[in-house]
């Protein structure tokens, strides 16, 4: 008799434990850790292949806070001649032509009570793959480090960057 | 080629404006790729700067627009401009709700029936085209009525008018200062405003001026006045009837009798001529001319007592460099021509003229017309003589005088064309609305004074479909008389500027945002018959003793304009802490007499006219005077200065009653007086040991490489308000509304607390004061509020649960908490600065020294690796001090200016007994 | 008739209070649940719109939530006090109130711990006030007395519920044997099968000493660090050193108040009379008295230092408080706290259950109003004159404290009808 | 001589059972069940004094090492300075050790009891034999211990 009450309980505290986890879940939305984008760009080639450093597409990540997606116009200075008959690459001059900004899907987003520079964090000699991860490698760019504070915390402790609030707090 | 590099800089600055847009790290989801790299210089994520000039009143004071993600998002004075040399004002601050206010017009309206409906601005230029033609067939006369205009827009619409047969009226002003104009013109032949030199005058007397306020161009005296008193042997008397923040300011004020400034100045003219004989004798005639008056009579008059006079005269005798002003409320009245006259006059005889008092550098104000000008036109209009109407940024039918029956006559015309930025009271009753593009929007320049050409340029695409004053004019001239110009009022402005300044002076136009010519000092001589008309027929003897009510200029919406700026009504009036609604001030005098206290509802009558107001009891005030400002009064019942044309803002003979009701207006200062605990202490104490030294038992926790500290001198501040704007702006801080305000709720991070003692009322500008030892930290329970190696009391938002622990436990009150969520309604959305926080309901919000500010600072001397110099940088409210009373920076940086000022013998703390150390240090010295 | 016949009396008069439940209980019930009801739809709303539904202001940004914060944990105390301190000075008449008591106390700390929460701006995010490691790395502040609240009230709750439990043991195991069904399964789990052997009452004899020495100094901390939520702090008329024994006196003063308050109704509807006699209640009125003196010298204290010491701060915030608007407040509150309790030094009304339970009630309402009179007054006139201000308390206040009200009585009656009312063994015991 | 005396009077059965010393049946075979705790019974069959303090001292000790332990480390792993306090400030923590001494050793000393005396028995609840208010002795057989 007691058996089953013991288990009657110990059932309803674990089903408790168990929706509240599950509607935990639910609750802490998650964006797509890899969207697709309006073109195709593989890093793979790019990054991979040809080994073109990152800065020379994302033209800003030394100086100011954004790295800045990279004008078209640097897309199409290659482009004109290369490959120009590729899907992809037509989707390209496409938006070049019709003098559409292209609009990609972020893959990364920080809170907006929260102040990052890519300059400072490049300056200070952190490598892109640090936190973007393996990119090179990547078909389609991956969201490899989801940017919660506990994340950010341990590398600032271990290279002993500022733990002062308001570095990062607006 | 000049010309294909002047739209190459062109190009650059609108199109740096557009590419500083992109990658908007938080705002969106999105993340773009442009079409072309963005010019050197502009970096995403990082701010740019663009000058361009304040619109928000007639003085035109340089402003940078800091522009973020393609939206300015601030606006601060610039440096060395020769208007307000990086000072500005509580409305230019607020200008910016201008731009994105919600209730702006969005496209042209046409008026079908009773309601308006959008059309698109061709057809409404063909309709405009169509009545011309109409009315001329008519033989009506098109009329041109606009606001005070300058520079190159005045010149294009003078060519309009002239092309298409419209009269261009003279120019309508509330304060078109008629009388000044007036009297100078009688006296010397100029008709226009001088550019006072106040900078050089040893001694100042100042007449119903609010210099500090609203008197022509507010800030550059305001400026002016400060750098004087810097020089040391400067002195200031303010003459005035009602109760201003300039006369607080001033070194002593003498309360007179509304409308008797006449009797003072002539009083004063007989002094200076009786003691020492001018350098050219006044005219016989002029003198005959001048009444006789004795002190006896005069002080009988004023009200002011006989050894006061005595001593202004003495004053104005005795000084090397005097100048004498007279203006604002104090030649609003009967006796205004005699008064200017005598001011200028004295002017005269004491040499100010062309020394302090320059015409070469007139304040432009020749066009301006009176309200005489206004009685005119409303008659014409009456008659059916008008055809189509432009109505040109002004709003006549809320300040006119319901007798000229402006509004009811306007309808008599056969068309009438609103055109400004808002559904106004003039604009609400037009058949055809032109929405006008707000100035940070626009092409254009201003010439606010004589030989000073300043630049407007857009620093964002409109945000509306409207269009820039210039387009707006030249579409309509395009349409009306069939040929259309090529290119727009840009083109026309290039050629312009090419053909004034030259190449460079069209450069340096556009590095700095203003250009200054140098102009030939200006002699003018007296005309002695014309002069002694000026005294000749003067107005009728006052009636004695009668009630008097003045209609003052208000700091806040200057004639009523700004009013619609939400952000203005939020920010308390500095000298009765009113944020919300209308009011009337009464002197304590009278309160006690007729049993009024504040938020006693009353009846104000004239003989034609009645208001119901709620009463503030204002100390300082003369018995039998009260004050309502202009703003607060729709069609208020001015009457015209039958010699000047100007009108008459003192109301004589109104009658007061209460009706036993309160009306609830939020009075945010919850005591007039200091309660006898010395936050503005006279005289400061100063013994060292217990400002600098601390004795504790815990050891000391220090800081490494910056501890940020501010010093806020109290004998400059003089209570403008205009550093509460800058924080609203920079910070993001929230419009709670009257209803919050009422209950006690406002959200302002800076406060400007007025605390009075026998009618002589002292301001103290309230913000976080980031104590050393902040109480509010420790009770924090998550580490919300806590202090950083830099000497802040860092608040982290997102980690605050809503205690409110640190605010009780705060003695300066300076923590507000977020009692909802403070809407932002489009497209105010825009204006917010994305480098300050936004903060959510539930959350405690506080100042800390402009963070965003100090870590730019930061990041910049960082990259050139070295440590922020002191003044490199400064907060908004600093910043925006037309007076410089506010300096921050490091006090751990032994040279920089702050820690001097810390360390003076006039520096002070608040509540310095309870041991907090806070980082804001006061200095108060003595009036002398 | 025997000694068994005495016992099985004792079982039967005070296992009768589980009987059927009459129209009055369940209309008693009906009332307070949807007062409960009425307090959790009033405080979504407010968590829904922020907390400008409540009357705060600038200046007062505590106020009725935390009124009743203290009030409630005030309302705890006694019950550990009769419970425990009694025991230790083996006070006989602690018998009659302790199980009544310690009830009390549970109940008045669950709804004591809600108030925190409501108060809270972001009610949403009240874990960050629990240290738990984090993602974040980041603890909790334990410099401020809020956290300290956090651990001492929550470890209060944790021992009064054992407390109880222990108590109610041996009744469980005497229950079970008079009732049937669904209840005897539930006490024989909850007696642990206890039989009441030699070694059982050994060790029950030691625990119960030993919790009951453990949880009087509880008494004493626990509302020493509540008043220092006050005390702590720089506000003029709450940095007061006298607080922590100021308060604990107060909490002992309400929460005696309430016992009366739920026993002289309790002893009359269940036909309890001749296990709590009017002997029982003059005792009680005794401590009743005693206490209502600590805290009226304690007024006096706080008074006298504000007018004679040189503070301006202190000395307005106090002026404040006694004349200016919330006067009123502060005169009801030192006629029911003060005045009335001298009353009981008449051995009569002492006696006198009737007039008890007024007084008990004057005395609940007196020590709610002097909670809200100190934390009101307080804020609204602090040390800088430009941002005094006032309180307006909302329906929203209103309302929930009302819930919480309705929270405790529900449960108390929840608890009249399902727990033995009185300590069974202990009664036999000193029969 | 098996089976339980039953007694209604609380006298008798403390007369019988101090007979029962008296006889010498052994203290730890007699085993006696009452409605309520009798001190006499402690006097007439003397057993140790009951464990539970000890666990009541470990608890409160740990209790009060936890606190300071706790409190401390975690100021120390992320010291944020507030109200110019220093990092570790033990006049608060000693608070927080206070409240945790009182816990662990409030629990601690009810699970010893628990433990001690052999609580919760399944047998005790499920068990049929009941004596109501009456006390029991229970002399049990010597061979069985």
């Amino acid at each position: 008799m007691k058996k089953t009450l013991v288990g009657i309980a110990a059932l309803g505290y674990f089903g408790a434990c168990v929706l509240l986890v599950a509607g935990l879940g639910v609750l802490w939305h998650r964006s797509d850790p890899a969207p697709g984008q309006p073109i195709a760009f593989p890093h793979t080639v790019h990054a991979g292949q040809l080994q073109m450093p990152c800065t020379y597409c994302h033209t800003f990540v030394e100086k100011s806070r954004s790295a800045g997606a990279p004008p078209l116009e640097i897309c199409m200075g290659c482009h004109r001649s290369i490959a120009t008959d590729r899907g992809e690459i037509r989707k390209l001059t496409r938006y070049f032509e019709e003098k559409r900004p292209v609009e990609w899907k972020r893959v990364y987003a920080l809170p907006d009570f929260i102040y990052f520079s890519h300059k400072r964090h490049v300056k200070a000699g952190v490598a892109c793959s640090m936190c973007h991860g393996d990119v090179a490698g990547m078909k389609r760019v991956r969201r490899v480090n989801e940017l919660i504070m506990g994340w950010c915390v341990s590398c600032h402790r271990v290279r002993g960057a500022s733990r002062d609030c308001a570095t990062c707090h607006k | 080629m000049k010309r294909r590099d002047f739209l190459w800089l062109l190009g650059v600055i609108s199109g740096s404006t557009v590419m500083s847009a992109c990658g908007s790290p938080n705002r969106s989801a999105k993340f773009t790729s442009y079409l072309l790299p963005p010019e050197e210089g502009v970096v995403p994520g990082e701010a740019g700067y663009h000058p361009s000039t304040c619109t928000e009143c007639p003085a035109g004071c340089g402003v940078l627009a800091r522009v973020r993600e393609g939206q300015p998002v601030k606006l601060e004075g610039i440096p060395g401009h020769p208007v307000n040399d990086g000072g500005l004002c509580i409305r230019g601050q607020s200008s910016l709700y201008r731009l994105y206010h919600p209730e702006r017009l969005r496209g042209p309206m046409a008026r079908d029936g009773v309601k308006l409906r959008p059309i698109s601005w061709e057809d409404a230029f063909s309709r405009v085209a169509g009545s011309l033609k109409a009315s001329r067939e008519k033989g009506r006369k098109d009329l041109f009525l606009s606001g005070r205009t300058t520079g190159s827009l005045s010149r294009l619409a003078d060519a309009t008018c002239a092309k298409l047969g419209i009269e261009r009226l003279s120019e309508y002003e509330v304060y078109s200062h008629a009388a000044e104009k007036e009297a100078n013109g009688l006296l010397f032949g100029e008709r226009d405003l001088p550019h006072y030199r106040i900078e050089e005058a040893d001694f100042l007397l100042t007449v119903g001026a609010d210099l500090l306020e609203t008197y022509v161009t507010p800030v550059a005296y305001t400026r002016k006045i400060s750098s004087a008193r810097a020089r040391g042997d400067f002195l200031w008397y303010h003459v005035e009837p009602h109760m201003s923040l300039t006369g607080a300011d001033a070194d002593r004020r003498f309360a007179i009798g509304p409308g008797r400034e006449r009797h003072l100045l002539s009083f004063l003219l007989r002094e200076v001529l009786d003691r020492k004989t001018p350098k050219t004798p006044l005219p016989g005639e002029l003198l005959a001319a001048l009444p006789r008056t004795t002190a006896k009579g005069v002080s009988g008059e004023t009200g002011i007592p006989q050894e006061s006079l005595k001593e202004i005269a003495d004053r104005l005798a005795a000084a090397k460099r005097p100048l004498v002003i007279a203006g604002g409320v104090g030649t609003a009245n009967t006796g205004g021509l005699e008064t200017a006259s005598s001011a200028a006059l004295l002017q005269w005889v004491t040499g100010a003229i062309p020394e302090r008092v320059d015409f070469a550098r007139s304040e432009n104000y020749r066009a301006v017309g009176t309200l005489r000008d206004m009685e005119d036109l409303s008659a014409r209009m009456g008659r059916g003589e008008a055809g189509v109407v432009f109505l040109f940024r002004t709003n006549p039918v809320f300040s006119l005088p319901p007798r000229l029956a402006f509004k009811e006559n306007l309808k008599k015309a056969l068309l009438t064309v609103g055109m400004g930025d808002f559904l106004d009271e003039t604009v609400r009753g037009a058949d055809l609305i032109l929405p006008l593009s707000h100035s940070l929007e626009s092409w254009g320049d201003v010439e606010p004074r004589r030989g000073i050409v300043s630049l407007l340029q857009p620093v964002l695409p409109p945000l509306h479909d409207t269009l820039s004053d210039g387009d707006a004019l030249l579409g309509l001239l395009g349409k009306a008389s069939g040929k259309r110009l090529a290119g727009g009022y840009r083109d026309l402005l290039a050629a312009a500027w090419e053909k004034r300044l030259g190449e460079g002076g069209r450069r340096r136009l556009f590095e700095k945002g203003y250009v200054e010519e140098t102009l030939p000092k200006k002699a003018v001589s007296l005309d002695g018959k014309r002069a002694a008309s000026a005294f000749r027929g003067a107005g009728p003897a006052e009636a004695a003793g009668k009630p008097v009510l003045v209609l003052a200029p208000s700091l806040r919406t200057f004639d009523g304009r700004s009013r619609i700026l939400p952000i203005l009504s939020e920010i308390p009036d500095p000298l009765t802490t009113i944020t919300y609604g209308p009011w009337i001030s009464v002197s304590e005098e009278t309160a006690t007499r007729s049993l009024l206290r504040d938020r006693d509802e009353v009846t104000v009558t004239s003989a034609d006219w009645k208001a119901v107001l709620p009463v503030k009891v204002q100390p300082g005030l003369a018995g039998g005077t009260f004050v309502v400002h202009r703003d607060a009064l729709p069609a208020p019942p001015v009457g015209t200065d039958p010699r000047t044309g100007g009108p008459l803002d003192t109301i004589e003979g109104v009658a007061i009653a209460r009706t036993g009701k309160r009306i609830e207006i939020p009075i945010l200062s919850g005591s007039f007086s200091q309660q006898g605990r010395g936050l503005i202490p006279d005289p400061v104490h100063l013994d060292e040991e217990r400002r600098h030294e601390r004795w504790t038992l815990y050891p000391e926790h220090e800081h490494k490489e910056y501890r940020w500290a501010m010093a806020v001198d109290l004998d400059r501040c003089n209570g403008c308000a205009a550093c509460v704007a800058a924080c609203h702006v920079e910070n993001n801080v929230p419009v709670a509304g009257s209803a919050d305000h009422l209950k006690g709720r406002e959200m302002s991070w800076l406060r400007i607390e007025p605390f009075y003692e026998k009618g002589e009322v002292a301001f103290l500008p309230m913000l976080c004061q980031q104590c050393h030892y902040a109480p509010c930290e420790s009770v924090c329970p998550v580490f919300a509020a806590h202090h950083n190696p830099e000497g802040l009391n860092v608040q982290v938002y997102a980690r605050c649960v809503g205690t409110r622990y640190c605010s009780n436990n705060c003695p300066y009150k300076v923590r507000r908490f977020n009692w909802r969520q403070h809407p932002w309604p489009e497209p105010t959305d825009r204006m917010r600065n994305p480098d300050a926080p936004a903060r959510d309901v539930g959350v405690m919000e506080k100042c800390t020294f402009c963070l965003q500010r100090i870590r730019a600072a930061k990041d910049k001397a960082k990259d050139e690796g070295r440590k922020v110099r002191d003044g490199e940088f400064t907060t908004a409210c600093a910043q925006s001090c037309p007076t410089g009373a506010i300096v921050f920076g490091n006090l751990l940086d032994k040279e920089s200016r702050v820690y001097r000022l810390a360390h003076s013998e006039r520096a002070y703390r608040v509540f310095e007994t309870l041991g907090t150390e806070p980082s804001v240090h006061y200095l108060r010295g003595r009036k002398p | 008739m025997g000694n068994a016949g005495k016992y099985d009396k004792v079982d039967r008069d005070i296992l009768a209070a589980m009987g059927k439940p009459g129209r009055l209980y369940l209309a008693g019930l009906a009332v307070t649940a949807s007062l409960v009801v009425l307090g959790g739809i009033l405080w979504a709303y407010q968590i829904r719109n922020g907390l400008g539904v409540a009357g705060y202001t600038h200046p007062v940004n505590w106020a009725i939530y935390i009124t009743n914060f203290v009030f409630w944990v005030g309302i705890a105390h006694s019950g550990t006090l009769i419970s425990a301190v009694l025991f230790l000075f083996r006070a006989k008449y602690r018998t009659s109130f302790n199980r009544a008591a310690e009830a009390m106390t549970v109940f008045a700390l669950m709804v004591a711990g809600l108030f925190p929460l409501i108060h809270l701006g972001r009610s949403w995010v009240f874990y960050y006030l629990l240290p738990y490691p984090t993602q974040r790395h980041l603890w909790v502040n334990f410099r401020s007395p809020l956290i300290w609240d956090v651990f001492a009230v929550s470890t209060y709750f944790t021992v009064s519920v054992v407390f109880f439990y222990v108590g109610m043991l041996p009744d469980f195991a005497a229950a079970k044997q008079r009732v049937e069904g669904i209840r005897k399964k539930i006490f024989s789990v909850l007696s642990l099968g206890w039989k009441g052997t030699d070694r059982e009452w050994r060790h029950y004899g030691m625990l119960y000493l030993f919790l009951a020495a453990f949880a009087t100094p509880l008494v004493a901390s626990v509302h020493s660090v509540v008043s220092w939520d006050f005390a702590m702090s720089i506000v003029p008329g709450w940095h007061t050193t006298i607080f922590a024994p100021y308060f604990v006196a107060g909490a002992i003063l309400s929460g005696t108040a309430m016992v009366i308050t739920l026993v002289v109704p309790l002893r009359k509807s269940l036909s309890l009379r001749e296990y709590i006699t009017d002997d029982h209640f003059e005792s009680i009125a005794k401590i009743l008295l005693f206490t209502s003196l600590i805290v009226t010298y304690a007024y006096i204290v706080e008074f006298g230092l504000a007018s004679y010491g040189e503070n301006v701060f202190e000395r307005e915030a106090f002026r404040y408080r006694a004349l200016g608007e919330f006067r009123y407040l502060t005169w009801a509150m030192l006629f029911c706290n003060s005045l009335v309790p001298l009353t009981l030094f008449s051995r009569r009304l002492r006696r006198n259950t009737t007039y008890l339970l007024v007084v008990s009630l004057l005395v609940n309402v007196g020590m709610w109003l002097e909670r809200f009179v100190i934390i009101v007054t307080s804020l609204a006139h602090d040390f800088d004159p430009y941002v005094w201000g006032t309180y307006r308390p909302t329906y929203v206040e209103v309302g929930i404290s009302l819930g919480s009200f309705g929270m405790f009585f529900m449960l108390y009656l929840l608890f009249v009808k399902n727990l033995p009312v009185l300590s069974i063994s202990e009664i036999k015991e000193h029969l | 001589m098996a089976g339980p005396m039953v007694f209604e009077e609380k006298g008798k059965f403390l007369e019988r059972l101090r007979g029962l010393v008296q006889e010498g049946v052994p203290v730890e075979r007699i085993r006696v069940i009452t409605p309520f705790g009798v001190p006499e019974v402690e006097e007439i069959l003397p057993g140790k004094r009951s464990k539970v303090r000890f666990f009541a001292l470990v608890g409160a000790a740990s209790g009060t090492v936890t606190g300071f332990a706790f409190t401390i480390l975690t100021t120390l792993s992320w010291p944020l300075i507030v109200g110019g306090k220093p990092i570790v400030s033990i006049p608060p923590f000693l608070i927080i050790a206070f409240a945790l001494t009182i816990l662990f050793g409030a629990l601690s000393t009810f699970a010893g009891f628990l433990l001690l005396s052999r609580l919760p028995s399944l047998r005790g609840i499920r068990s049929g034999e009941e004596y109501g208010n009456a006390f029991v002795i229970l002399v049990e057989e010597g061979e069985r211990r």
